[in-house]
């Protein structure tokens, strides 16, 4: 691997800045099939509760112009589970891990990082904006005091680890809520979580997903990805991990441009498997097209008019 | 273990209104595949692939046959698909069939639940009997081809216009009274499955079924595509794409 | 025409659900190439202001995803000429006429739903929501208050014309915004007004819109559209007039069983000018297909798991 | 006036690496388009229409020759299009160029900025001069059929490998001294239509450049196409699909 992809990100190497995001990609194994996890930059593995959960009942999928709903619903072995089974396995891979971590309360979020302290996880990203269970969830990131109150807590739970802690798009003011989350401790930020969205079938009028509404992403929601990690990026002095419809490695350029130090990728996966390794390499061709030394020259160097 | 890529489509046929019988020219998966499994095929246009059973493997030319029936709009740009161009797919997906060696089965295929039954026919020859329920005589497929595997079929229709009149399950019924087979393998719309199972539980034969579920990652990344099942009495979500299609029917929770 | 597709909406009959929505038709003359308007039930005129716009500079369009950023920013010659010039000849099409107007201040709404009070304009859509402006527009249609406010002063000055509200999906919660204005006195509500969102050139390193971001819209954003309407049809009593990437008349079935008693078409007329027409061609055949009498049986039909 | 819809491509040509002539059988847009005018043409998968010139128009074929370069996705996607397949345009749109009856004119065309020139210089025949700009002589296009006109032909490239070494101002600067033209038409990159807009004002001549600008309707309906221009002292920003794509020199805003 070249120098010319390696990201740094609050003290975390990253060999390259392309990282499936979570829940698109469970813990990997999936795709081994195709290619070995280290030809990736990192890896955020499927949300985390405390205990196991079963997620919300099927359909959890539904086609939309351009991308996708889901409503999952976080299910998951539990934090147990993940630091027994799947961490072993993952430190083996030369990837970065970072876990990805979500609780139906303040005080549950602060008992998993306090678990996952201790672990060799890289990095802890807080999910504090799924749109898809009742608890928690997005309700912790439409609302800059209990956005703060929650990173803070589990700030305090997590001594040795950066903790990344990932917002909602369904809000009206994105930068306030970064600005929250930066003051209360946060290292990083990530963006976005999926945007509240549904789809009816016609013919039973039934709503497709049976949760009702389940969170868009895909290609569709690019745009208004690119905008909230600009806006973010231009609030906040912490890096950015920027993702939302990310499906090219153009598109990994121009998430960058607008203020992303390294990008997650996920339901451009579904699609194409291979999606994130041509990313990587078409950035390295990028980089090598455009005598560029270090990707992260290009971050956040969108000049606007 | 599963491949993607564009591969060339061998032969096409429409082989009745609206279903299509592609030969996929893919020798990689064609040499890992197994009856019951499928492939996650992408529609141009379309943002989600379209899971496809595997119908038939032939592994000495190294093709699959996909055979699809216009459902949506996906399945209708599937349509366009010619002979000699490209499909993309990934496959093999799932767990296919167990196959029971030296044993009698019986396959039961409804609609367009019939294609995977092919595949999985074909291992026992004349052991098989292939019970094929369609709505009318016209949509009727694949009764060639079970025959020409030395497959005993028997065919149905909802309206009587071929074969028996009336529903899969009486035949089905009649062959577990009178010659019990070692295994029934089963695929179709959810009620014909219920019975199917509840028969098959009923006469103490093992029995196979192979379940539909909305997809996004086809490989058991995404958790999507679940389906409730049974295990040791625990009521559990499982995931169609990984745990399946082909669940033991008696784990398939059907209430 | 036939009864199947007539609808009321607060007293407006309309002969059909089918409108193009506002800034994205014109005042309707530069279709009149392909058809007569009154195949259409109604035109959503541009959004009109007290004094002419010039608008922002170009360039004003991005392509993304299945859809379109723009950032127009209420080019218009102002009430005046649209009374005056734009109406008379609108008069002759037989077609209910909807007045979008926007204002830079409360009073400044207020004026223009005085002046248009007297017109023969079958309804007035107050556009608090427009991403594209500095003043007003989406400032009014964020907060609770503001919109209520708004609401009331142009309620005040607009005795004889139904006022429907134009609500942002740019919000934390849409029902909130929804519940003050109808309770500040709109009669009815039309959703959604355009995503903001931002394109980078990553060439050049600039935004491709000259105002950096702009409004999404096209079909990525109708399962967003879709979920909204379905929430504010159950948060609110009124009327709902939904919209946002409606392409086809099987669109135009969801979103009114969502809760939409009528639907404007957008950004999908650009890539297919026929396509409010073939959307009205289409609701009837639904009708006739499903023995549907009038197709304001099925709004709001969708029947939740 | 101007019409939608799907119309046979009656022949594909590529005339340089990467630049497409597609001749499309359309005989009610033929019957109303003028030189200068454009189409929007749908590229499959895209949600934008991409706008081309019309570069000339056969009335009595009742056909329409669209020529492309590749730039980006979209007309990439367009290159694909085949002879005998369909392509969805919007046409004739915005307003062509004035001819001067029994006039003089020099047509100058920029790169990609030379198709637009053709259906006009047309119009003038022996009495056009036609100076046409290219990087290199590789990608110069259209010479044999200005030439095929009658029209007089000077061909510049910024590299000297054919014609005239430099830019296209120098050989309009010429004639502008030696044989005053009563209009000079240009399409090309916005200096050099600046740069000959400049000329003509200098010199006293009418002149009509062709504008470009990222396209939403193509009518006139959407007001995303802005330029600037000035009118009556006043500047205003007039929109390219309708006010244009036709400009006089003197209105442009070039600053
Ligand atoms: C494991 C498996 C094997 C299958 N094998 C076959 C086969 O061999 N032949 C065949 O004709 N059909 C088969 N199907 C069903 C086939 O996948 C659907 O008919 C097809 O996805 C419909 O797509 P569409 O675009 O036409 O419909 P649309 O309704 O437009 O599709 C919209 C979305 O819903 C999904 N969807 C709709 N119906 C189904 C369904 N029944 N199952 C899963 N997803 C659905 C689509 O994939 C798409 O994402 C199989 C399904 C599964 C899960
Ligand atoms: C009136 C007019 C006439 C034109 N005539 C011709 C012609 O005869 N031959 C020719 O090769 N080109 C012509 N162009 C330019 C042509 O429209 C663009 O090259 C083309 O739209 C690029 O599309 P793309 O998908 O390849 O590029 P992308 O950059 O992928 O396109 C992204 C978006 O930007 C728009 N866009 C990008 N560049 C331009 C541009 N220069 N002008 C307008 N929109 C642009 C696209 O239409 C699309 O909406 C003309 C443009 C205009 C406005
Ligand atoms: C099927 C699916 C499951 C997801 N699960 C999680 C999750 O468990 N935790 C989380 O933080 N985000 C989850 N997300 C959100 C993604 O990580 C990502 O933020 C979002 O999908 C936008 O990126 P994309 O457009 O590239 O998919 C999920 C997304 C999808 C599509
Ligand atoms: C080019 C353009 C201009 C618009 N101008 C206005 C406007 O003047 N007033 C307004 O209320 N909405 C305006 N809109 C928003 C649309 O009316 C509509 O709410 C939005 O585009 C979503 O619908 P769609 O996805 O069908 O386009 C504009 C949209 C576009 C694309
Ligand atoms: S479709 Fe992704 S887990 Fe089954
Ligand atoms: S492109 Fe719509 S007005 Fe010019």
């Amino acid at each position: 691997m070249s120098e010319r992809l390696k990201v740094n990100i609050c003290g975390v190497e990253f060999k390259n800045p392309v990282i499936p995001a979570s829940g698109t990609y469970g813990y990997g194994r999936e795709y081994e099939s195709l290619y070995p996890l280290s030809k990736l930059g990192g890896i955020s593995v499927k949300g985390t509760t405390l205990n196991p959960r079963q997620g919300n009942q099927g359909p959890r999928v539904a086609e939309t112009p351009a991308g996708m709903l889901n409503s999952v619903g976080l299910q998951n072995g539990g934090v147990k589970k993940f630091l027994e089974y799947e961490m072993p396995n993952l430190l083996t891979k030369d990837i970065r891990i970072i876990a990805n971590i979500a609780g139906a309360s303040v005080e549950e979020c602060a008992e998993l990082a306090s678990l996952i302290d201790p672990s060799e996880v890289d990095m802890v990203e807080l999910n504090i904006s799924c749109p898809n269970v009742k608890q928690g969830g997005a309700a912790f990131g439409t609302d800059c005091a209990v956005a703060a109150a929650v990173t803070a807590a589990v700030r305090k739970e997590l001594p040795h680890k950066p903790l990344m802690v990932k917002l909602s798009p369904n809000v009206t003011s994105i930068t306030d809520i970064a600005k929250s989350v930066e003051a209360a401790g946060a290292d990083a930020l990530s963006l976005i979580n999926t945007l509240l969205g549904m789809r009816i079938d016609i013919r039973t009028r039934r709503p497709i997903l049976k949760n009702n509404v389940g969170g868009l992403s895909g290609p569709a929601v690019f745009p208004v990805a690119v905008r909230m990690v600009w806006q973010v990026a231009n609030a906040v002095k912490v890096p950015i991990v920027g993702m939302g419809g990310i499906a090219t490695w153009e598109d990994a350029v121009e998430m960058m441009m607008a203020g992303a130090s390294a990008v997650q990728v996920g339901a451009a996966i579904f699609a194409d498997p291979y999606a994130p390794v041509k990313i990587v390499d078409g950035l390295e061709q990028y980089c090598i097209d455009n005598s560029i030394a270090n990707i992260s020259e290009i971050v956040g160097t969108v000049q606007p008019w | 273990m599963y491949k993607q890529g564009k591969y060339i489509i061998a032969e096409k046929k429409a082989i009745a209104k609206g279903v299509f019988d592609l030969t996929v020219s893919c020798p990689e998966i064609a040499a890992l595949a197994e009856a019951g499994q499928f492939a996650q095929v992408a529609a141009d246009g379309f943002f989600l692939r379209r899971p496809i059973s595997i119908c038939d493997i032939d592994k000495e030319r190294g093709t699959i046959r996909l055979v699809f029936e216009v459902r949506g709009k996906g399945t209708e740009k599937l349509s366009d698909l010619q002979k000699g161009g490209l499909i993309d797919i990934i496959a093999p997906l799932g767990n296919g069939f167990t196959v029971v060696e030296g044993g009698k089965a019986v396959c039961v295929g409804g609609g367009i639940g019939t294609p995977p039954m092919l595949g999985i026919a074909k291992k026992y020859g004349e052991n098989a009997q292939v019970i094929s329920g369609f709505r009318t005589a016209g949509i009727a497929i694949l009764q060639d081809d079970f025959a020409a595997a030395g497959c005993q079929t028997t065919l149905c229709t909802d309206d009587g216009t071929a074969g028996v009149h009336g529903f899969v399950t009486a035949p089905l019924e009649e062959r577990l009274k009178s010659d019990k087979p070692d295994i029934v393998y089963a695929c179709g719309p959810m009620p014909m499955l219920k019975g199917i199972a509840n028969l098959c539980k009923q006469y103490g034969v093992k029995c196979e079924v192979s379940l539909e579920q909305r997809m996004a990652c086809g490989v058991g990344a995404c958790l999507v595509c679940v389906c409730r099942t049974v295990r040791d009495g625990e009521q559990i979500l499982s995931h169609v794409c990984k745990d399946g299609p082909v669940f033991d029917g008696e784990e398939v929770d059907f209430t």
